[in-house]
């Protein structure tokens, strides 16, 4: 069972990664952006590790909401209300439930992934951050549907991430920025796409643990 | 990179320190980052807000004054701002009219006024209107993707909004100028070099001594080809045949608007502006009104745009109008 | 090199036809390359005739017009115009009532204009009376050499002198308010990179990635120092310091003018503004005018200058009368 | 004697010399002037080689007339009423004597050379092109005392020039723009004295044969 403890980590380490990959992230979005998804989502990730020191995180919802929240009014350009809108859909899904069961979890990540397809528009090949997180999304119903625990699901989740974020490099964007260097796309990995695998990553790693339990 | 910074993550809060004390006309408001005219809100004049990410200076807060922008909300360089920024702005300037917000199509941009006009509905705040400027012809517009890019055209947008807000029109008289001024717009642009966002620290990209990218935004983004460096006579060409290819231009008069991206001294501009006088004399398109300088920018990036806006009597009329803005004035 | 231009030779006249299409207010001699007011010249009124080489822009041919200059004369690029356009200028802008030349401190600007001045007092032509700016406390002054350099003060020369002609004053008179803003005025700059002269083809001088000139002209030229780049907060008390060192500025108010040398954006020009007022707050000089932009460049050169005027009541009204040209303009 | 189209030919290979030099001489600016001189002179040593083409050029004088008129019209700068002005005065000592005599040439350079004085008020080391000039003038007046022909006096002169050019590396500048880099002056050779060498090698060469007929 995931509690609001358990979504800190996992958003605690979210955050931890996005500072570490910042230039990474950063020069991806050079090549086919405007040079920003690094310190965008670090500034972002930053102060959400900062509000979880004085938040409430007696719930999964509560902690979910003051990273939606945060990121919406921290992080600004494309990432920001689509990062935003996800984790504040994942806060509506859990509503105030203590604990999150491995299919509530899921069920409320497929929340977060449609609110990101309701504010962006995006579908499957866009380039997007979409097409890292919407594998995860089947990886992981997939692995629970068919028996498999948490662990299991989000490591499957995360190959699922890493494939779909590999398989936006030969993608021509028509989404986001990326969208007007037309061909000239082809051929870079999508910022959104990395750090969306990021997110899935550090949830196989937080979280597995604690479910199991 | 080599700026006249401190730290690359208060160069937004700084420089908003420097508008404050330089411009006692405005007003800004530095938990928000939003510039406002001092006497904002205007009661019963329609509000104006514009913003976007920072780095296109003099592009929105430098357009805020009268006869202009009401408020401008400043994002981080090159991000657009966040859904409170724009909330502030919009609360700021309701002189019970309603406001309109002036959106560059970006995606980040759009979905963050939409949010922020989402909360004011929500909460009953100001009626707001939303005008989207999109006038790049170097984006193919397409049902399946983000459309193009709002570049030049959102001065003129601004201008030309601001002068109808300021003579007292409705709201929807006031957006649907707005939109018309978008529609007959047309704006391209190219980047002798790239730019470097202070938090990224080098260039966004790299550009061979010999070549140039063609087909470019605001945001240091690569363009759409990339071609050897040719004589200004050929690159005007390169900007303004596009532009004439979509959208007739014959009337009574275009603005023709020659802007710089920032790192392209005003020499080179008037030069520029020469060879794009020239060609649309040959095309037999006639210019009513011009525009040359460093209005819409990509932070130090060398360049040029050309926008050229099919001008009515009335748009005519409005952009003549006066205007008291740092960095557009005349007759006040 | 990168610009926008044809041929190195040629960037001068192509950019003067494109001030001329640009600006129907003006009126170019495309013979003499010197830029005039439409409506020159005015009978009874003493006319002004600034110039100098170009790359400088907007001046001198941004600030013809009603309010500031009558004329300016451009000489090729970093090189001050020949006696014959200073002459072409002059007749111009002769109105009966005497010219005044505003000659920048530089041996070659000083000799031309001189050249000029012999003529037209050997030819029965204008009285003409000259006032030589050198603001620049980079270099130190000697009976030996030059002097200092004409830089940042010249802008606020023209203006104030400009307005004091606009109304009506005499020759004599106008030249002493031109000489009290220069005695008043000082000014100090620094360089982030080098500049690029068309004809030259290559930056003027190497700086390595983490240096900077400090005391640098507007012409390209190595500084009197060269220190490691440092946060602006820093780099405004390099300019700044000195600037107050040499002369009080303590009294009713100053104004503050910090410019940009072409290449650097207007994000960063405000966050040195913030910097200067600072200082200034802390030395106890009142600000009392600002002005903040891209007055008189060097190219594409990345860098600022800051320049301090010590307005008293005259200078300040004369400040804040109407100026219409291109780059400078406010009360109509 | 010296002719008017001896005159011709001295200025025509002083202007071959100097778009020869064009780059050299701008890079000398470069370091410690303002990156011009090169095309500031070539600028004006072109258009007096094509204002020969249709001048009058019956007398020295009215050649040199030609050339003085010209540089003052078409250089600007510094260089341009200092060559004009020495030019001009050359000129005015010439008068409308059909030739010149090795002395008569001498003194109107001489002449030149106190127009350039009177104009820039340069003094010897200052490290401008009258450390070039002023050494020239006096080894061609001693030479000529001595009873040297022209040939070898102008010789003479060209050695004393290229030695006064080179004598401005060190110095410290204390006229035109070099002067405003303070200690930094020091180290660069001057570019308009080394114009002016350029300018008395060319007289060497196209007049000791001329004057020695
Ligand atoms: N409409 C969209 N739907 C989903 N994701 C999108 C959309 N538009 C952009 N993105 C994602 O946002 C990322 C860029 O984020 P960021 O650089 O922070 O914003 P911006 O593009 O405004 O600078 C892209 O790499 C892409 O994955
Ligand atoms: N006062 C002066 N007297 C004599 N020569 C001078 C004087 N000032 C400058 N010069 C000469 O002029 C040269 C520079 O000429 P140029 O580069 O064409 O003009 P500018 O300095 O105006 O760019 C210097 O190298 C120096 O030899
Ligand atoms: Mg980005
Ligand atoms: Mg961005
Ligand atoms: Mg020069
Ligand atoms: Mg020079």
């Amino acid at each position: 069972m995931v509690d609001g403890e358990a979504i800190r980590s996992w958003l605690s380490l979210f955050a931890t990664e996005v500072a570490r990959n910042r230039d990474l992230l950063t020069q991806l979005d050079s090549a086919i952006g405007d040079a920003d998804h690094g310190a965008n989502l670090d500034r972002g990730t930053s102060a959400a590790v900062s509000a979880f020191g004085t938040a409430d995180h007696s719930s999964p919802g509560s902690v979910l909401k003051t990273m939606g929240m945060t990121l919406v009014g921290t992080v600004g350009g494309a990432s920001g209300p689509l990062y935003g809108t996800l984790f504040l859909r994942m806060a509506g899904c859990a509503g105030d439930a203590e604990r999150l069961d491995a299919p509530a979890f899921a069920a409320a990540l497929r929340a977060g992934l449609d609110g990101v397809v309701a504010r962006g528009r995006a579908q499957a090949g866009d380039k997007t951050m979409y097409d890292a997180l919407s594998p995860a999304c089947d990886a992981l119903d997939d692995a629970l549907a068919a028996g498999r625990d948490i662990g299991d699901a989000l490591s499957l989740a995360t190959a699922a991430a890493d494939a779909g974020r590999d398989a936006t490099i030969p993608m021509l964007a028509r989404k986001g920025r990326a969208s007007y260097l037309g061909e000239r796309s082809v051929g870079h990995q999508d910022p959104g796409a990395t750090s969306a695998a990021l997110l899935v990553a550090a949830a196989a790693q937080a979280l597995s643990g604690q479910v199991s339990a | 990179m080599k700026k006249l910074i401190n730290d690359p993550a208060n160069v937004l809060s700084e420089s908003l320190l420097g508008v404050a004390a330089a411009h006692p006309e405005l007003r800004v408001d530095h938990e928000h980052k939003v510039i406002f005219r001092a006497d904002a809100p205007r009661p019963g004049k329609v509000g104006l807000v514009s913003g976007g990410g920072s780095g296109h200076e003099p592009l929105h807060g430098g357009f805020v004054g009268h006869g202009m922008l009401d408020a401008a909300a400043c994002g981080e360089v090159f991000t657009s701002p966040v859904p409170d920024q724009i909330t502030a702005a919009t609360n700021g300037v309701d002189g019970g009219a309603g406001v309109l917000h002036i959106v560059k199509n970006y995606t980040g941009d759009v979905m963050n006024f939409e949010m922020a006009a989402e909360m004011a509905g929500a909460t009953g705040g100001a009626e707001v209107v939303a005008v989207v400027t999109d006038d790049d012809v170097a984006v193919q517009d397409s049902l399946y993707t983000v459309g193009r890019r709002g570049v030049g055209v959102t001065v003129l947008v601004e201008k030309i909004a601001g002068a109808a807000a300021e003579a007292g029109r409705s709201l929807s008289d006031v957006a649907a100028v707005a939109r018309r001024v978008n529609a007959e717009g047309r704006s391209m642009g190219l980047a002798l070099t790239s730019c470097t966002v202070p938090a990224a620290g080098k260039p966004t990209f790299d550009l061979p001594a010999d070549q140039i990218e063609v087909g470019i935004g605001i945001h240091g983004e690569p363009g759409r080809t990339r071609v050897p460096l040719a004589p200004a006579a050929e690159l005007a060409r390169m900007l303004v045949d596009p532009i004439l290819d979509d959208l007739d231009f014959a009337g009574d008069g275009v603005l023709a608007f020659v802007n710089g991206m920032g790192g392209t001294p005003l020499i080179e501009l008037y030069l520029m502006y020469h060879e794009v006088d020239r060609l649309l004399a040959k095309a037999g398109v006639s210019v009513a009104r011009s525009l040359v300088g460093n209005y819409i920018t990509s932070l130090d990036m060398a360049g040029c745009s050309v926008t050229l806006l099919k001008l009515d009597d009335e748009m005519l009329r409005l952009w003549d109008a006066p205007v008291r803005t740092p960095a557009l004035r005349w007759g006040l």
